[in-house]
């Protein structure tokens, strides 16, 4: 089954060298200790993936990609780390059973995508996409998904509000 | 393989990462990100889908920005639970989490 | 006389609208509470009086019925295919007949000789007769009621009340005997409500042009059993007609979890451990209802479900059920003899007397069915009968053990001779009500299992024993000092006393006066057998 | 005649059974004309016995019979009467004769007791029982009466509650003779669903099982005969069931008299007889009867040798005369047995009544401890040894004859039968003889305490002394009509004369035997014991027989209920705490789990999902 | 470009309920901000029930308009199908919107500002989660379910934190996070294999495509159910995937613990419906094969799962929160029979048992939290001895209690019972013998949790002795759902056949 009839197109080429990027990018996250360390790999994978967007042709979407998670969510969490501290930071106590139990679940899960992955029979053609990518995804946001585009409106609005609410201080009652 | 497989693959592998970060990480911080790096892997299915699935169409990238944005207001909601969380306890490490159990 | 009268759903419900007036008394005021409650359980007693007086056997219960459709329940309409959409339904049925107004009448007398009893009660007088009385309302309803679910929903209904009674009136150990109580019994609950929805299901399936409808109602479950060619015309032309009927497996599985139900109920070894701490921790008047009157609610299951849906079923079950009636026998009475608490004592041996109840059931002739109900009349009074005294004797002595009681013949003449009596009808004692019974479930069964009746009988030996051996234990024998000055049973307490024991030997005397009233109360059910099974 | 007393039969037990009402109703309140309630009711009860008795006599009526329906379910009958026979009115007037004058002479004896009034109502209700049993037409109303006169031989025997040793025997006697009533019970099960038309009535036994070749199998027959035997031999205390009767003792001897001497334990002899075509249908059943009864009259009366209680003595003398009348039944006469049990209830219960005036005199009952009471009591040793004379089988006593007539009986069956007889005869002289001389002869070892008893008492022994000389003649070899009367056969007398001397024979040597060693003092008394002192303490302990059923039976049943007991507490209760506690050990799994830390919540569901996704999808793709 | 279909103002109409609540949040939001501190933020509450009410009136409305209608045209779609108004999403939206009513109204007066010092934000960021959570029950596309499913799931960590002085509230928030976003990511990462192999994300499409992508790639198919299922799984509290339930349930504000047990249980069961029915009608009338087996068998394994590990985890929990978390477990096991089962001839009326079976829940759960938000605050902790001798404190209290306690052990004659029963009949009807006695056999051990409530308020005495203090909407919410309880109990032909006449399977559930 292990039949990896790959053709080694240029496509190929960028997806392999951006893919690699990815992979190096989120195992180096979980094998760091250091917190920024952590949030720097991973926001290199989160790059490898906007580049991959590209290969995709979703262009749009990978430029929004690296505004919102290499800009905003990156961000926000480094700033998470200098307003906590970490003190037990690099010595993390070892919990082998969590871990061990953790890997069996996470490459068996692996294991059955992989093969449902495999065993698909997906078209070879490949419809070309509008070419004005932006747009015509202006244009469906706008008119078939009107409705959940509200609601995502919405939805920010009530996330802005609670974290405000949340994150801000109490004055003192008195 | 087809590229959709690989790509497939990918984000497979990422997902995967990202679970295992989510399960064993102990800084809550990493564990949010790890969510993110999960809902990063399903971006990259969408979109691939979005152009090699059955009938490639740009619904898949617009999910994925749908996606991207819960994943930004979610990621921002986290970290300020965990903010109001550390004023109380002073740590964020994921396993200090346990005042509530039984 | 009692045609416009709807006077089962008065005797259903008189203690029920008895518990809402006691809601609203005063609750310092006991002694009005009590009366209250004590007139509530009279008025359906004197119903059912009325009832017996009127009733003729020939008519069976045709005469008194009261039927109305309660709920209908739209389902499916989708993808049916041949009909509309289909209903469930379930009536309002209410019905007498021979087999259960012996035990309405049960129910009648013994309700209100707890209640009577209820002096000892010394605490949150009112919740408990709001409670008693429910619990009034739900024995009616289940010798009553004709519909499946409204039987279940009566059935439970006990259980509530029940659990109250015990948990907040009892002795020691009554939460955990609560609660145990509530869950066994809630266990049998549970696969009685599962075979009777199978049965709905399939059995109570009855059509009209556009809609098919699951129905609840005895009567309708009853006739697609005598006549299943009927039903197998109803689903002949529709596609998957098959999905709608009974098949034998079916049929087995509904008749294996009533058999638990009503098995745990009765409660059949090894479902029997529940009530041994029922009889030890609830309060006496509690265990005069529990024991009286709940138990057989289990008979009665066992009879008007068990056998007479099942009669097949029975039939090839017949050895085992005797069987398992042998065991209840002996090992109920085998190890009454060994206890050193006479209220356990008392709990074993209804497990014995039970079994020969199932004696009687196993045996499929009318005799025995008759003995069987007979039996269970007679044991409710004999226990309600001795309960009673254990009540008023644990007022005064403060124990049970037999250790430690003795030659209370002496102070206490008059209880210790109620309770001779009660004891002597307890084994079986000619001339007293539990012989009949014994005798009739004895004969009935033994035409067919010769040796396992046999057996059976040994345990009228080991009824001698337990009974005289604790009993004896009790009254005679030197009298300790504290016992020397005791009161006899004052005159509240005396009455219910000669009452019941007044109809034990009535009904050891003059057992027609029961058996008249069943005399054609089998009738369905033997023809059915003799048809089916071929004699 | 258009009406007959016959008719009115049921009026016997009524007239007691009213007494008993009357006396239960009034309580404590009839200390002084509670008696004569009883009193009263039972002589009713005699003089219509009488009446019936000698209008069968002198008319040869037919058996009256009458029987209503009783319980009917479906096609099934039973029903409940009375049926007048010869033997039933022969019956009767024991029964209501003893009763009355037990009931006379219980004024006087029970004078003092606090519940006196309580102790004649349970006098009255069995005497309305055992005259209900005498008359009942059918073997299930028989039962009913049989179980009847059971309990009120229970409450008489525990009648003194508080002693505990009244209460052990009431027990034992009611425990051990129910064993006996099981056998009844299953007899009359079998008969229910064998005989034709369900039939259990007395009349149709007869016919049904005098019919030769009948309509049921001769194994059945012999079944139900013995399992009808079982019944007899609780009743009667015939060995192995006798060990309730000298127990039974405890009770008062009034009772001891009416009840364990003269009418219940006869019962069981007369069941046989009122239900003989059914063992005579069976000759395993007839040989078995016989041999128990022979062994039975052996065995007890060498027990009775070495007994020292009064009363103790005369029930195994009981006993061993109630083998006496089964080993006639035995042996096919019931005439003989009839007749045995017809004089024995006057002899024995004269004897009882005896050895009450004597207890009563004395204040004690063991034997050794008394002596020439016959100088104080003249009237109670004048009738107590007529009565032992009667026993111990010297004419003209009644017991000469009837005894005879047994003995001849088995004589012309079986030599050996005649044998143990003879020697069972012969220890009854030997052991009435030492009774006698011990308790009357001799010096007085009390302090002159002894006095006559009430002529209230005194009374009734007379009467019965009377009786035990007179009733004999009623059937001797030389012009007997009660065999006929009661069997409607022409008496077959083998009256040889040989049966006649040997039993005068051993009787007298008893006697004499006795006046050697008790009277005389010509042999020592512990001339046996001490050289068989194995064998005085084997009969003083009545053969062990209680103490191996204690071992045997007794103990292994109380193990075995401890065991059960424990196998339900641990077993049959340990299963279903056990589904408790593995039922909340899943919530504490639970609880476990739920550790407060989230990636291990996390980690759960992920594992949940991958088995739950290889399990079931794994089911197609492997 | 022709196909493009927009929202027009008449699409408006339609979404009125909807609209009025997203109005209403920002106009509270903007009214919180302006109000003055010292004033009580009360006043906010009665406006998000005065909201609330709004949006079912219109909701109401929406539903007898459509009876207007003949035939077919009951349901209307906005936009290609990306919102439904139809009877299945109308009905479990007047659930919703009146249970998050009963929580709101219940909690004025009793919610106190040194617990919750975002008082003002807790009451109106209900409106955005009750509007999630209608969403959820009303769209026919995967896009807008996820967004639905977004908006109450991050309305709700928010919520969970409104404790912001107490560690719990926070920890339990994080916790809800975690489990919740991971739960969505895998909920996600399902939809976008669905999508994959469709080409679709709007459930028609998705229903038409279906025999192709069968055809093609099962297995994704199959993957894309199971990661579903699991996420699913996870936002209903399935075992094994409740784990979170019981601490987040405890950390949380009571109210938003019953918002959370009722309304994000109920709007998670009303995406899985959307979205699993849709699979099983297609399976049921399309093929016989295995793979309709399987998936009805996971859900019936996990609704058995759910029931015997919530109702034994319940048995020996002494923290009432934890404990109706567990019973909330064993519940959306129940709750997930209608669906787990073989839909046939004789078994169609998945719907009526689900949501009579749901508003029972519902009212009983709310009840019971409204009761225990009073006695733990009496009692001074949340544990079960707090109810100790209620009965001698609060009689009325006790016996409505008790009442909602015997609905939820499904004793009759009360909501619970009849709700199980259908659903019991439900599982004889299709032969499902053994999920019934697993139904019946958790429901019987459920009564020794329930009943150990009830052995407190009764049996027990307390260590206070004086009487609750009980704010008049409580009160007036409590005795409601009591009488909600008993009118399902007494009454269930009615609101069935209400509920039969409404809703039409082919219309409302089958998107087409």
């Amino acid at each position: 089954m292990f039949n990896f009839n790959i053709d080694f197109s240029g496509e190929f080429f960028a997806f392999f060298s951006l893919a690699i990027c990815a992979i190096v990018g989120a195992v180096l996250a979980i094998n760091f200790t250091k917190v920024v360390h952590i949030v720097m790999s991973l926001a290199f994978t989160f790059v490898a993936l906007a580049g991959l967007y590209i290969l995709l042709n979703a262009e749009f979407v990978a430029f929004v990609q690296v505004l919102l998670y290499v800009g905003a969510v990156t961000i926000l969490m480094i700033f998470g780390i200098m307003m906590t501290k970490h003190d037990g930071e690099g010595q993390e106590p070892a919990r082998p059973l969590l871990e061990t139990l953790a890997a069996i679940g996470c490459i068996c899960l692996f294991g059955i995508l992989f093969f449902a992955i495999r065993n698909a029979d997906f078209p070879t053609e490949v419809a070309p996409l509008p070419d004005d990518n932006t747009r015509a995804i202006g244009l469906e946001l706008f008119s078939r998904y009107a409705v959940p585009f509200e609601l995502i409106s919405v939805l920010l609005t009530v996330a802005f509000i609670g974290a405000v609410a949340l994150a801000k201080r109490e004055e003192d009652p008195q | 393989m087809t590229m959709l497989a690989s790509y497939l693959t990918l984000a497979a592998v990422l997902f995967c990462v990202g679970l295992y970060g989510v399960l064993t990480k102990r800084n809550a911080i990493v564990v949010l990100l790890c969510i993110e790096l999960m809902l990063n892997a399903v971006n990259l299915n969408l979109i691939a889908f979005s152009k090699y699935g059955v009938t490639p169409s740009l619904t898949g990238q617009i999910f994925s920005l749908f996606t991207m944005t819960v994943a930004a207001a979610e990621a921002a909601v986290g970290m300020a639970v965990l903010i109001v969380w550390y004023r109380n306890r002073a740590t964020v490490n994921v396993d200090e989490f346990d005042e509530l159990r039984g | 006389m009692l045609d416009n009268v709807p006077i089962l759903s008065l005797i259903t419900f008189a203690p029920l609208v008895g518990s809402l007036i006691v809601l609203l008394l005063p609750g310092q005021r006991s002694q009005w509470l009590r009366i209250t409650a004590i007139a509530f359980t009279v008025i359906p007693l004197a119903l059912t009086l009325w009832l017996f007086a009127a009733y003729e056997p020939s008519v069976g219960g045709a005469a008194y019925t009261e039927h109305e459709t309660w709920l209908t329940i739209p389902l499916n309409k989708e993808l049916l295919q041949g009909f509309e959409s289909s209903q469930l339904r379930f009536d309002y049925h209410l019905t007498v007949d021979g087999i259960s107004m012996p035990l309405v009448i049960l129910t009648g007398i013994v309700s209100t000789m707890a209640a009577l009893a209820t002096v000892h009660i010394r605490k949150r007088w009112k919740t408990f007769y709001v409670l008693f009385l429910l619990l009034l309302t739900g024995i009616y309803g289940v010798f009553l009621s004709r519909d499946l679910v409204l039987f279940f929903i009566f059935f439970e209904v006990t259980l509530i009340p029940m659990f109250f009674l015990i948990g907040i009136w009892g002795y020691y150990g009554r939460e955990k005997a609560a609660t145990r109580f509530l869950v066994y019994n809630g266990l049998g609950s549970a696969a009685m409500l599962l075979s009777f929805l199978l049965l709905i299901a399939t059995l109570g399936l009855s059509a009209t042009d556009s809609q098919v409808i699951f129905s609840g109602n005895y009567d309708v479950l009853l006739a697609n059993l005598t006549d299943p060619q009927a039903m197998a015309n109803l689903t002949a032309d529709q596609a998957g007609a098959a999905e709608f009927l009974l098949n034998d497996n079916m049929r087995w599985g509904a008749f294996v979890l009533l058999m638990i139900a009503f098995g745990i109920k009765v409660p059949i070894f090894p479902f029997h451990t529940w009530m041994l701490r029922v009889h030890t921790e609830a309060p006496p008047s509690i265990v005069m209802i529990h024991s009286g009157i709940l138990l057989k609610m289990g008979v009665y299951g066992l009879i008007r479900f068990g056998a007479f849906l099942f009669p097949e079923q029975l039939h090839d079950w017949s050895t085992i059920i005797a069987i398992l009636g042998v065991i209840n026998i002996l090992y109920g009475a085998i190890i009454a003899c060994v206890q050193r608490e006479f209220k356990l004592v008392l709990a074993y041996s209804s497990i014995s007397h039970m079994g020969i109840v199932l004696l009687g059931i196993a045996s499929l002739e009318e005799v025995g069915l008759q003995g069987a109900i007979y039996q269970s009349v007679s044991h409710g009074l004999i226990s309600a009968l001795l309960f009673l005294i254990v009540g008023s004797l644990y007022e005064r002595t403060q124990t049970t053990q037999l250790d430690e009681l003795g030659g209370l013949a002496k102070s206490m003449p008059f209880m210790s001779g109620i309770l001779l009596v009660g004891g002597l009808a307890s084994l079986g004692l000619p001339g007293l009500s539990g012989f009949v019974g014994e005798f009739l479930s004895f004969l009935g069964l033994f035409g067919s299992m010769k040796w396992i009746t046999a057996i059976g009988v040994l345990g009228v030996l080991f009824a001698a024993i337990y009974v005289l051996r604790s009993i004896l234990s009790i009254t005679y024998g030197r009298t300790p000092e504290a016992f020397e000055n005791m009161k006899d049973a004052r005159f509240i307490e005396a009455l219910p006393m000669i009452a019941l024991a007044a109809l034990i030997v009535l009904l050891g005397v003059y057992p027609s006066i029961l058996t008249d009233l069943m005399q054609n109360g089998f009738n369905g059910l033997l023809e059915q057998l003799h048809t089916r099974v071929g004699g | 005649m258009s009406t007959s007393f016959a008719e009115y039969a049921w009026l016997v037990p009524v007239f007691p059974l009213a007494a008993f009402a009357i006396l239960t109703a009034m309580g404590k309140g009839a200390r002084k004309t509670g008696p004569w309630i009883g009193i009263i009711g039972t002589l009713a009860s005699l003089v219509l016995s009488l009446c019936i008795a000698f209008e069968r006599m002198t008319d040869n009526a037919d058996d009256y019979s009458k029987s209503i329906e009783w319980l009917q379910v479906g096609s099934l009958k039973l029903s409940a009467g009375f049926e007048v026979t010869n033997l039933t009115s022969l019956m009767l007037v024991v029964v209501t004769l003893v009763s009355f004058l037990v009931n006379v002479y219980s004024q006087g004896y029970m004078r003092d007791d606090d519940r006196i009034s309580t102790f004649f109502a349970y006098v009255a209700l069995f005497t309305s029982s055992m005259l209900g049993l005498v008359l009942s037409d059918n073997l299930l109303t028989f039962y009913i009466f049989w179980e009847l006169v059971g309990v009120c031989s229970f409450l008489l025997v525990g009648f003194w509650y508080h002693k505990p040793e009244a209460k052990a025997a009431a027990k034992k006697a009611f425990i051990v003779t129910r064993i006996g009533d099981l056998g009844l019970l299953i007899a009359l099960l079998l008969l229910f669903w064998y005989m034709p038309d369900h039939a259990l009535d007395f009349t149709t036994i007869h016919n049904v099982f005098s019919t030769p070749g009948g309509v049921i199998s001769v194994g059945i027959t012999t079944l139900i005969a013995l399992l009808i035997f079982v019944g007899a031999v609780g009743k009667s205390g015939q060995f192995p069931l006798h060990t309730w009767l000298p127990d039974a003792m405890e009770g008062p001897t009034p009772i001891s008299a009416l009840i364990h001497a003269a009418t219940m334990v006869a019962a069981g002899v007369f069941l046989v007889a009122r239900t003989f075509p059914i063992f005579e249908a069976s000759d395993a059943a007839m040989t078995t009867v016989a041999v128990i009864g022979a062994f039975t009259a052996i065995f007890a009366a060498s027990i009775g040798l070495a007994q020292n209680d009064i009363k103790r003595i005369l029930a195994y003398s009981t006993v061993s005369q109630l083998g006496y009348m089964m080993l006639a039944l035995g042996v096919g006469s019931v005439s003989a047995a009839m007749f045995h049990l017809f004089t024995h209830a006057f002899f024995k219960a004269l004897l009882f009544l005896g050895a009450g005036s004597v207890i009563h005199g004395a204040h004690t009952q063991d034997i050794r401890e008394m002596g020439g009471l016959g100088k104080t009591m003249k009237i109670t040793a004048w009738t107590f040894g007529i009565g032992a004379l009667a026993l111990s089988g010297i004419p003209p006593f009644a017991g000469f004859w009837s005894k005879d007539a047994i003995l001849a009986a088995a004589l012309d069956k079986n030599g050996i039968l005649f044998a143990v007889g003879a020697i069972a005869a012969f220890f009854t002289a030997l052991y009435m003889a030492r009774l006698y001389f011990l308790v009357f002869a001799g010096k007085p070892k009390q302090d002159g305490h002894a006095h006559e008893s009430p002529s209230v008492m005194t009374v009734p022994l007379i009467v019965l002394a009377i009786l035990s000389v007179v009733a004999g003649f009623v059937d001797t070899p030389f012009k007997g009509w009660l065999g006929e009367w009661l069997t409607g056969e022409a008496p077959e007398h083998h009256g040889s004369g040989i049966v006649m001397v040997v039993s005068v024979a051993v009787g007298l040597l008893g006697i004499y035997i006795g006046w050697l060693v008790y009277v005389k003092g010509t042999v020592r008394r512990d001339a046996v014991s001490s050289r068989a002192p194995a064998l005085v303490r084997t009969l003083e302990r009545k053969y062990y027989i209680d103490e191996l059923y204690d071992l045997l039976i007794v103990k292994p049943l109380r193990s075995f209920g401890k065991a059960l007991q424990a196998f339900d507490d641990y077993i049959v209760d340990g299963v279903v705490r056990l589904a408790g506690y593995s039922t909340s050990a899943l919530g504490r799994l639970n609880s476990r789990l739920q550790s407060g830390q989230v990636q291990t919540y996390a980690l759960t569901a992920l594992i949940g999902i991958v088995i739950l996704a290889l399990a079931i999808a794994g089911r197609r793709f492997w | 470009m022709e196909h493009l279909q927009t929202l027009t103002w008449t699409d408006a109409w339609y979404l009125a309920p909807e609209v009025t609540l997203s109005i209403a949040t920002i106009v509270l939001a903007l009214l919180d901000l302006v109000l003055p501190r010292r004033i009580n933020r009360d006043i906010i509450g009665w406006l998000t029930l005065a909201g609330l009410l709004a949006s079912a009136v219109f909701v109401v409305w929406l539903m007898f308009d459509f009876k207007d209608l003949e035939g077919a045209a009951q349901v209307h779609t906005l936009v290609g199908g990306s919102y439904r108004i139809d009877d299945f999403g109308n009905l479990l939206k007047l659930v919703f919107i009146g249970a998050s009513a009963f929580i709101v109204f219940s909690s004025l007066g009793t919610v106190r500002d040194e617990e919750i010092p975002i008082k003002g934000e807790f009451y109106y960021l209900l409106l955005p989660a009750v509007l999630g959570a209608m969403v959820m029950s009303s769209s026919g596309d995967l896009i807008t379910l996820f967004v639905g499913l977004e908006l109450l799931s991050i309305t709700s960590y928010i919520l969970v934190a409104a404790r912001k002085n107490a560690s719990q509230s926070s920890e339990a928030a994080f916790k809800y996070v975690v489990t919740g976003g991971v739960a969505s990511a895998f909920i996600l990462y399902g939809m976008s294999f669905l999508y994959g192999v469709i080409g679709s994300t709007n459930l028609a499409d998705i229903m038409s495509g279906m025999q192709g992508a069968m055809e093609s790639s099962e297995a994704l198919i199959y993957v894309s159910l199971f990661l579903m299922t699991a996420g699913f799984a996870a936002k209903l509290a399935l075992a094994p995937f409740h784990v979170w339930a019981s601490d987040v349930y405890q950390g949380a504000p009571t109210p938003v613990t019953a918002f959370l047990a009722v309304v994000a249980k109920g709007a998670a069961f009303a995406m899985l419906y959307r979205i699993f029915f849709m699979f099983m009608t297609y399976f049921t009338l399309n093929t016989d094969g295995v793979m309709k087996h399987d998936v009805f068998l996971a859900l019936a394994v996990l609704s058995a799962a759910a029931m015997i590990v919530g109702t034994a985890g319940a048995l020996r929990q002494r923290n009432v929160k934890r404990l109706l978390a567990l019973s909330g477990v064993a519940n959306a096991g129940i709750l997930l029979i209608p669906l787990a089962l073989d839909l046939t001839r004789l078994h169609s009326s998945v719907f009526s048992e689900f949501i009579y079976y749901l508003i029972a829940y519902a009212v009983m759960n709310i009840g019971a939290f409204s009761v225990l938000t009073i006695v733990a605050r009496s009692a001074g902790n949340e544990t079960i001895s707090g109810f100790a001798g209620l009965y001698h404190r609060a009689p009325w209290t006790a016996a409505g209690m008790t009442i909602l306690l015997c609905s939820l052990a499904g004793l009759p004659v009360t909501g619970g019972f009849f709700g199980k029963l259908f659903i019991l009949f439900a599982t004889v009807q299709t032969k499902t013998y053994w999920l019934a006695a697993i139904l019946l056999v958790t429901t019987v051990v459920s009564y020794a949790v329930y009943f150990s409530f009830i052995r407190q308020m009764y049996l027990r005495s307390g260590e206070v002795d004086s009487g609750l203090r009980l704010s008049w909407p409580a009160a007036v919410s409590i005795w409601l759902c009591v009488a909600g309880t008993l009118v399902l109990g007494f009454l269930p032909k009615p609101i069935l056949e209400w509920i039969d006449k409404l809703f039409e399977l082919p219309f409302d559930m089958l998107v087409s």
